[in-house]
């Protein structure tokens, strides 16, 4: 479990408090660096598209729907990893994922937000987005339930409650943790962050259940999530969204993507918190065999699309098939293959699992894969629907290209402010595995 | 009580709840039409679509509620072309009204699909799910190079940047239409008393217009023809626009 | 008046615990900086009503969220897509969504009642509880009683015993 | 809207009370973030009321309707213009009108463009530097006019009115009758029209068959079969909305009658997509192809007429065998064709565009004109009416210049015997090839003054611009050439209020005349075109009510102008006295068209055609219709060259290269595309792009095939022969995105046209 000696309980507490508590120039330069990419890859854009209009991005009669949407579905899909890996390791009490699963909730936390202003930057008249949630207004607006839209409001806003709520109570003890090692403003507002936790078994006890409950209520969240997102596409007509396996294929795509998220930011933490002490082989290894598995699954259901599609054999999907294998796209669908199919194989080299820099490397590339991947499916098919006199094609503008780049600043900026925030590991979860001292030891 | 059961019993079976006076439908006689593209002028100049320019089309974003497509068979010198006009098909199971979260398209009283300007946020997703791909997009707010707009037409709303629009089978004559048959206290508007610019221009008159409702009425006739059918019947979004087929001689 | 008393060992803590419930103490409480299922078992707590909250939580989402869907059709009689105005299949979903919704809500609230959190009031607490230290809290116990129970916690081997004021 | 009860209805209307209130709620959006703030109100108080359905309480203002006339082509379809608060809001066809029959064409909807168009003439312009500079100063009216009147008078007074010469564009009706009293009245005989799209060569060749001087009534509309050698009567050829009409008439109009219609052209026009069969028949030979099958007709012993002999002699050297190796037409389908021709039921053959414009032009459509004759299609439902009875001066046709009267008005330009040339309604400089070099000439001409509603190539050689009223601003008339058969009058006048400083042209005459002095104010007293017109009327109304019209002037007047239109359906369609046969006979010459350009050195031939949308260029400046998708190729925006797919491929040309097309009189660079229903070795490019100053829609945009035209002139019409050039193509390997509406062309298994199992 620890590749580098059993640290006792007080050393779990400096090293991952400290990294809190201890802020160097690097982490202010990195922090300055994702926000101004933010600023000015996202939000810049963003404004100027907001006054000339969504026109500002490359969208038109044959693609209404673009890279945004694309964006917000790869987004949707990282936060997989978080909350369902972490509830579902938690009810099958694996012990491995008690070191990483804080950093991979607070993923998936980010990334919903992430994917959320995509659907802002998605909408024609962004400042009337409120009329889309069930809030009473004068106008008497009201959504209509009957939209596979608003299954996905309505199914985002719960998953983003749910699993902010779900980090925090999980993090409340070591809040407590932080208040104690610091004084001043900071002891004060840890306090309140902690509810004045003070560790009686009572209060553990209540946590333990609730954090089960939270658990259990988190993951048929987290699938229906990405199965509703899954709909938003397979609910319409169009030949290569209308497939009754999207919602497994969508959810399977988020899982994989997501824990190849979680690879890499388990990397970054080694690397620039120091946390080699309690992030180890044990965690890479499991999260390997993960990937394998799920980069099967992947396959498989990918494989069994084509199929159908091909076995549906209408002029409609067939031209949609020809047209992903080796149309305008196909470039993008076979690095997609490439990435997410071929290249997790080299997992099964316990070399290739065993070594940090070959995973991180593999976990990006599954990602671009699937950021790929995403795209493909909203590009190729709308441009090929049932008219052939509307057939065309879409390219991304350079907005686009822009605001992709800015959403992983967002993301990135938000999770530097987390590590500041909150203690990227789970102290009590990780002194659980440690042996207890013995008067005898 | 049991009244409030038996609206409940109805409102859960599919299909509308309301005998409609009205059923707008139109139907195109290929056999007729030439692809003139007089429809299409008519429909801009009715309806203050925008004039978008060059680029906009370069950039495939024209707006043109009726479009002519065109479709070749054969090879030279046994070649044939075949037009026909596309524009929304007013179906009455439409895809796209299911799809809007802010109910800014719905299917209105004349078994009409609208489209509410200012309550559209624009998600486009209706469009995506338009097999027809007939709704069209505001990507900007457009601008008529004056004294252009001059020649707008007051009973029609000029959209903005950000929402959809599309076909209405000119709805503010029928409107109007509906007004007049009120103040002469009929109870419905007489056939062929409204039709929309298109069927009004259409010089070879392949296109007719009226109250699919009535027996009586022409379109009701004209439907009734061995050469209709409907452009992709097999995704069953049962339109209100009925197409009769070319002779082939 | 209270008594505290800090352990660096686990066993050591336990045993004190065990000793003073069997000894009649009641109102004790374990600070530790990890959960101990031995401790809880200690103070004999069982299944957590947490899980009512829960279960209301759920049933209440569940109707109220079908409640919502289905009231909204009747209020605005928008037929779309000649889909009927009640519409089981999508109304199923938002009915999902919702049970879970508050589920979560209510299990939240359960929490706080429960636990008695958010409590800032100053109660007896050393901050190494956070850390490495085990400490046995006896609380309102005063005289001879505190002398009883000084006694057992320092049999079992604790490193200090303090006796602090309630409520400060 | 209460008329209909019913839960929707009412949600409607709460929908469109909540715009207030939507506003507000926007507001409180707003206060959340600035630039949304922004937004979300700015956009709700310009936008009020933006709905699908207007409020409850906003009732729709009644629109007037005004009936005019047309004047976007030479058709004269009446039109009724839809008037609210002042503006013109849509043209439509008028339904009493025996033209358009309340139908209009995509151009004729397109005048509000002209009406409201933003490059509009303003004021009166005076040349501030040298020519082509377009470079103008604002002059006033007065001046403007002082200025000509004095000039011209001079010349008058010094007996050199001769110099003075009008060039209008096709004009009928009383404005006609008023350029020529002017003329007349200053001493000057040289009123001249010219227009690209004039028939010349059909009025010449019915000249010569049936010595009548005019263009018949081609009744499509009764027709069962129908021969159209080259004439795409559906898009441009004399009356298209007419046409239009008879076509949907002809194929389903009459019960279980569904006529047959033949195309014959070397490139797929609007009527060779709508016929039966389209028969790319070798370029000029089309008129051949016509004797062909007269020829089979009469050896068939269909024609039983006493003449028979002499016409069997007379076609005795276009035998079917023959035909066929000159036309690329197979034998029996010429045979097939003869007999379907003649076969019972009415028939009817015609002939236009390429066919009409040749070097063999009037050859080939008398050899039409034989066919009808043969066919007995004279004076007969479905066949070729005259217009016996013309409503009024209709001798507009033979002020027709052509390209021999333009050649010789260069020559007199360039020998300097022209002092004052007056411009109305024509393009000379873009429609005529660019080797007459009609500029070049204008630049000797001392005074040019151009009577425009626009900038156009050639009133930027103008010293003066005199803005005249769109023809929705002004008064006039007009006789409908070709006519119904029967005779027909429409009344144009102003149905909006003029917009600018301008002047309708017959207005501007009349002020010259007083200007000028001498007996023209006298002569030509009336004060305005509108008076001119009604007196016109009067004469015309008082001749005809001898024959038995019985209500005072003014309510005829009046009611005319309600209607717009006047009309006589009762009167005689035509005589159905058959012509004799012995001129036709003698008429027959060999009708193949002589290319400019040999074979070997220019291996394609050019086919410029008139689009439905431009025609001569005219309707290029109008956004609405440079954004009208080409009906056949869904081009906007910008020209191309179509080539048959085979010869493409042959020559490694993809869509977007392009080409330098070189004919021997010039070469012109356009984009290739591939067009699959034309005959290889055809070149065809579509006329009316290609402007180099004609506003801001029109300008700097595609190629003018008639440019690289060899002025050659078909010695019976006069006429350019725009349909014999040759030219060769080289790939620049320059490239240029061809913009497009059009996806997939075709319909890969789909049943969009239809069921397969066809209900024939």
């Amino acid at each position: 479990m620890f590749d580098h000696g059993q640290p006792s309980y007080a050393d779990v507490n400096k090293d991952i408090i400290s990294t809190m508590l201890e802020t160097g120039p690097k982490y202010w330069t990195l922090l300055g660096i994702t926000v101004s990419v933010a600023g000015i890859c996202f939000f810049m854009p963003w404004f100027y598209q907001l006054i000339v209009g969504v026109g500002a991005a490359g969208m038109n009669r044959n693609a209404v729907w673009g890279s945004y949407l694309s964006n917000f579905i790869f987004w949707i899909g990282l936060s997989h990893s978080g909350t369902l890996l972490s509830a579902v390791l938690h009810i099958t009490n694996s012990p491995w994922r008690k070191a990483i699963y804080r950093s991979a909730e607070a993923m998936t936390l980010f990334s919903l937000m992430t994917a959320a202003m995509f659907v802002m930057v998605h909408l024609g008249r962004v400042w009337f987005v409120h009329w889309s949630f069930p809030i009473p207004n004068q106008m008497g607006l009201w959504p209509n339930f009957r939209s596979p839209l608003m299954f996905d409001v309505m199914a985002i806003t719960t998953y983003l409650t749910a699993s902010s709520i779900f980090i925090y109570m999980g993090s409340v003890p070591d809040f407590a943790a932080v208040r104690d090692a610091s004084t001043g403003l900071r002891r004060r507002l840890y306090t309140i962050f902690s509810f004045g936790w003070r560790g009686t078994a009572r209060e553990w006890h209540t946590l333990g259940w609730a954090y089960t409950f939270f658990a259990v209520f988190v993951i048929p969240l987290a699938v229906s999530v990405h199965s509703i997102v899954s709909w938003d596409f397979a609910l319409s007509a169009v030949p290569g969204f209308h497939h009754t396996i999207f919602a497994p294929y969508f959810v399977t795509g988020a899982i994989y993507s997501g824990t190849a998220g979680i690879v890499t930011v388990m990397y970054c933490l080694r690397k620039f918190l120091n946390f080699e002490r309690y992030i180890g082989q044990v965690h890479l290894d499991s999260l390997g065999k993960l990937l394998i598995t799920l980069s099967l699954i992947w396959t498989y259901i990918n494989i069994l699309e084509l199929f159908s599609t091909w076995y549906g054999g209408t002029s409609f999907e067939l031209e949609a098939l020809s047209f992903k294998l080796t149309g305008f796209y196909a470039p993008l669908y076979w690095e997609m293959l490439l990435f997410c199919a071929f290249v997790p194989l080299l997992m099964l080299f316990k070399k290739i699992r065993w070594s940090w820099n070959k995973m991180l490397v593999i976990s990006i590339l599954i990602n671009i894969g699937m950021l790929t991947e995403r795209f493909i499916i909203v590009a190729t098919s709308q441009p090929r629907k049932f008219l052939p006199g509307a057939f065309g094609y879409y390219v991304p503008s350079w907005i686009e290209f822009s605001i992709t780049v800015g959403s992983f600043a967002i993301f990135a900026t938000l999770f530097l402010i987390f590590i500041k925030w909150v203690p990227a590991i789970s102290l009590y979860e990780v002194k659980e595995t440690l042996r207890p001292l013995r008067r005898d030891a | 009580m049991s009244t409030i059961v038996e609206k409940l019993r109805q409102y859960s079976k599919p299909g509308y709840y309301d005998k409609f006076d009205y059923h707008w439908t139109m139907t195109i006689d290929l056999d007729r039409c030439t692809g003139c593209e007089a429809c299409v002028v008519a429909c801009q100049a009715e309806n203050n679509l925008p004039i978008v320019g060059e680029e906009r089309f370069a950039e495939n974003r024209e707006i043109k509620w009726i479009r002519i497509e065109r479709y070749w068979e054969g090879e030279y010198p046994d070649i044939k072309m075949g037009f026909i006009p596309m524009l929304c098909q007013q179906c009455d199971d439409a895809p796209c009204e299911t799809a809007c979260p802010v109910y800014a398209t719905y299917h209105n009283q004349d078994g009409l699909n609208t489209q509410i300007y200012n309550r559209c946020i624009g998600t486009r997703t209706c469009a995506v799910y338009c097999p027809y791909e007939v709704r069209y997009f505001n990507w900007f707010t457009y601008t008529w190079d004056e004294p252009l707009e001059q020649q707008l037409n007051p009973d029609v709303t000029v959209r903005e940047k950000g929402v959809m629009e599309k076909c209405t089978f000119c709805i503010q004559r029928i409107r109007i239409a509906k007004d007049n048959a009120k103040d002469d206290n009929r109870r419905r508007v007489r056939d062929g008393e409204v039709v929309p610019a298109c069927v009004q221009s259409c010089p070879t008159e392949a296109l007719v217009f009226g109250n699919s409702n009535d027996p009586e009425a022409k379109v009701s006739k004209m439907m009734k023809s061995p050469r209709g059918y409907k452009v992709l019947e097999e995704l069953h979004t049962t339109p209100s626009i009925v197409y009769l087929t070319k002779v082939q001689s | 008046m209270a008594i505290m008393g800090t352990f660096a060992f686990e066993e050591d803590f336990l045993a004190a615990a065990k000793n003073l419930t069997s000894s009649g103490f009641d109102n004790i409480s374990l600070l530790s900086p990890l959960p101990l299922e031995e401790a809880q078992e200690v103070l004999g707590l069982g299944k957590s009503p947490v899980r009512h909250y829960s279960l209301a939580g759920a049933i209440f989402g569940a109707i109220s969220g079908f409640a919502m869907a289905v009231a909204t059709s009747l209020v605005f009689i928008l037929p779309t897509g000649g889909r009927a105005i009640i519409t089981i299949p999508p109304f199923l979903i938002i009915t999902y969504e919702m049970t879970i919704l508050f589920g979560v809500l209510f299990t939240l609230v359960g929490f706080h009642f429960i636990s008695g959190l958010p409590a800032w009031s100053d109660r007896p607490y050393l901050s190494s509880a956070s850390v490495d230290k085990f400490v046995v809290v006896v609380e309102g116990a005063d005289g001879e009683q505190a002398a009883r129970a000084e006694t057992i916690i320092r049999d079992a081997g604790a490193d200090e015993v303090r006796h602090v004021e309630d409520g400060q | 809207m209460a008329a209909i009860a019913g839960p929707a209805i009412n949600k409607m209307s709460k929908i469109s009370r909540r715009d207030l209130l939507q506003f507000i709620g926007a507001g409180g959006v707003g206060v959340a973030g600035g630039i949304l703030y922004g937004e979300g109100v700015q956009r709700n108080v310009e936008f009020l009321i933006p709905q699908v359905v207007p409020p409850e309480d906003y009732s729709p203002g009644v629109a007037t309707w005004y009936n005019t006339v047309c004047n976007q082509c030479s058709a004269g379809c009446g039109i009724s213009v839809r008037i609210r608060e002042g503006k013109a809001k849509k043209i439509e066809g008028n339904p009493v009108h025996p033209v358009s029959q309340g139908r209009l064409c995509a151009r004729g909807q397109a005048g509000l463009n002209v009406l409201y168009n933003p490059d509009r003439i303003r004021t009166p312009l005076q040349n501030a530097a040298q020519r082509g500079s377009g470079n103008y100063a604002e002059i006033s009216w007065d001046e403007a006019l002082t200025t000509l009147g004095s000039r011209i008078g001079r010349l008058k007074i010094e007996g050199k009115a001769g110099r003075v010469r009008l060039l209008t564009g096709r004009t009928r009706g009383h404005l006609d009758e008023l350029f020529a009293q002017f003329m007349g009245l200053l001493g000057s005989e040289h009123y001249q029209q010219y227009d690209f799209t004039y028939p010349a060569a059909i009025r010449a060749a019915n000249r010569i068959s049936f010595g009548v001087d005019q263009l018949p009534y081609y009744d499509i509309k009764h027709a069962d079969f129908l021969l159209s050698f080259g004439a795409d009567y559906l898009g441009t050829w004399l009356s298209p909305v007419h046409h239009s009409l008879a076509y949907g008439h002809l194929r389903q109009g009459r019960q279980g009658r569904r006529g047959k219609t033949v195309q014959i052209e070397p490139r797929m026009s609007l009527s060779g997509a709508a016929a039966d069969e389209w028969i790319a028949a070798r370029p000029g030979t089309e008129g051949l192809l016509a004797l062909g099958i007269a020829h089979a007709l009469v050896n068939a012993g269909n024609y039983l007429g006493s003449d028979r002999d002499e016409w069997s002699i007379a076609l005795e050297a276009y035998s079917p065998s023959t035909v066929s190796a000159e036309t690329d037409v197979s034998e029996e389908s010429i045979v097939r064709l003869a007999t379907e021709f003649s076969a019972p039921g009415t028939s009817l053959a015609i002939a236009g565009g390429a066919t009409a414009a040749g070097t063999n032009a009037v050859a080939s459509v008398v050899a039409v004109n034989a066919l009808n004759y043969l066919a007995g299609n004279l004076g007969q439902r479905g066949g070729v009416i005259f217009n016996s009875d013309p409503a009024f001066s209709a001798t507009a046709g033979s002020r027709q210049a052509g390209l021999r009267g333009m050649l010789d008005l260069v020559e007199a330009m360039e020998a300097g015997d022209v002092e004052v040339l007056l411009v109305h309604d024509t393009n000379p400089v873009y429609a005529l090839p660019e080797n007459v070099r009609f500029r070049r000439a204008m630049e000797n001409v001392p005074l040019i003054v151009a009577l425009s509603s626009f900038h156009d190539e050639t009133t930027a050689m103008a010293d003066f611009i005199l803005p005249t009223n769109t023809y929705l601003e002004s008064w006039g008339d007009d006789v409908p050439d070709p006519g119904v058969g029967f005779p027909v009058a429409s009344i144009s006048q102003p149905v909006v209020a003029k917009l600018y400083d301008t002047l309708a042209v017959g207005d501007i005459i009349l002020l010259l005349a007083r200007r000028i002095g001498g007996e023209l104010p006298i002569r030509l007293h009336w004060a305005t075109m509108e008076e001119f017109i009604k007196e016109r009327w009067r004469e015309e109304y008082e001749l005809r009510s001898a024959a038995g019209e019985d209500q005072d002037f003014e309510a005829f007047w009046r009611a005319s102008l309600e209607a717009g239109v006047w009309g006589q359906p009762g009167a005689a369609t035509g005589d159905e006295s058959v012509p004799s046969s012995s001129s036709m006979i003698a008429s027959i010459t060999d009708p193949v068209s002589k290319f400019a350009g040999s074979e070997s050195d220019y291996p394609f031939v050019l086919h410029p055609y008139l689009t439905a949308t431009f025609t001569d260029g005219r309707g290029a400046n109008l956004p609405w219709l440079q954004e009208l998708p080409d009906p056949m190729t869904s081009v906007v925006y910008g020209s191309w060259a179509e080539l048959n797919p085979v010869t493409a491929d042959e020559l490694g040309i993809r869509e977007g290269d392009i080409l330098e097309v070189e004919s021997p009189a010039g070469s012109i660079r356009v984009p290739a595309l591939i067009f699959p229903a034309i005959r290889p070795g055809v070149i065809a490019i579509p006329i009316g792009q290609g402007h180099s100053a004609y506003g801001r829609y029109a300008s700097d945009r595609g190629v003018n095939p008639i440019h690289i035209v060899a002025t050659q002139v078909d010695d019976q019409s006069g006429d350019l022969a725009w349909a014999a050039t040759r030219v060769r193509i080289k790939r620049t390997g320059e490239r240029l995105r061809i913009i497009k509406t059009d996806g997939v062309t075709r319909t890969l298994g789909r049943q969009i046209l239809g069921p397969k199992n066809d209900h024939a």
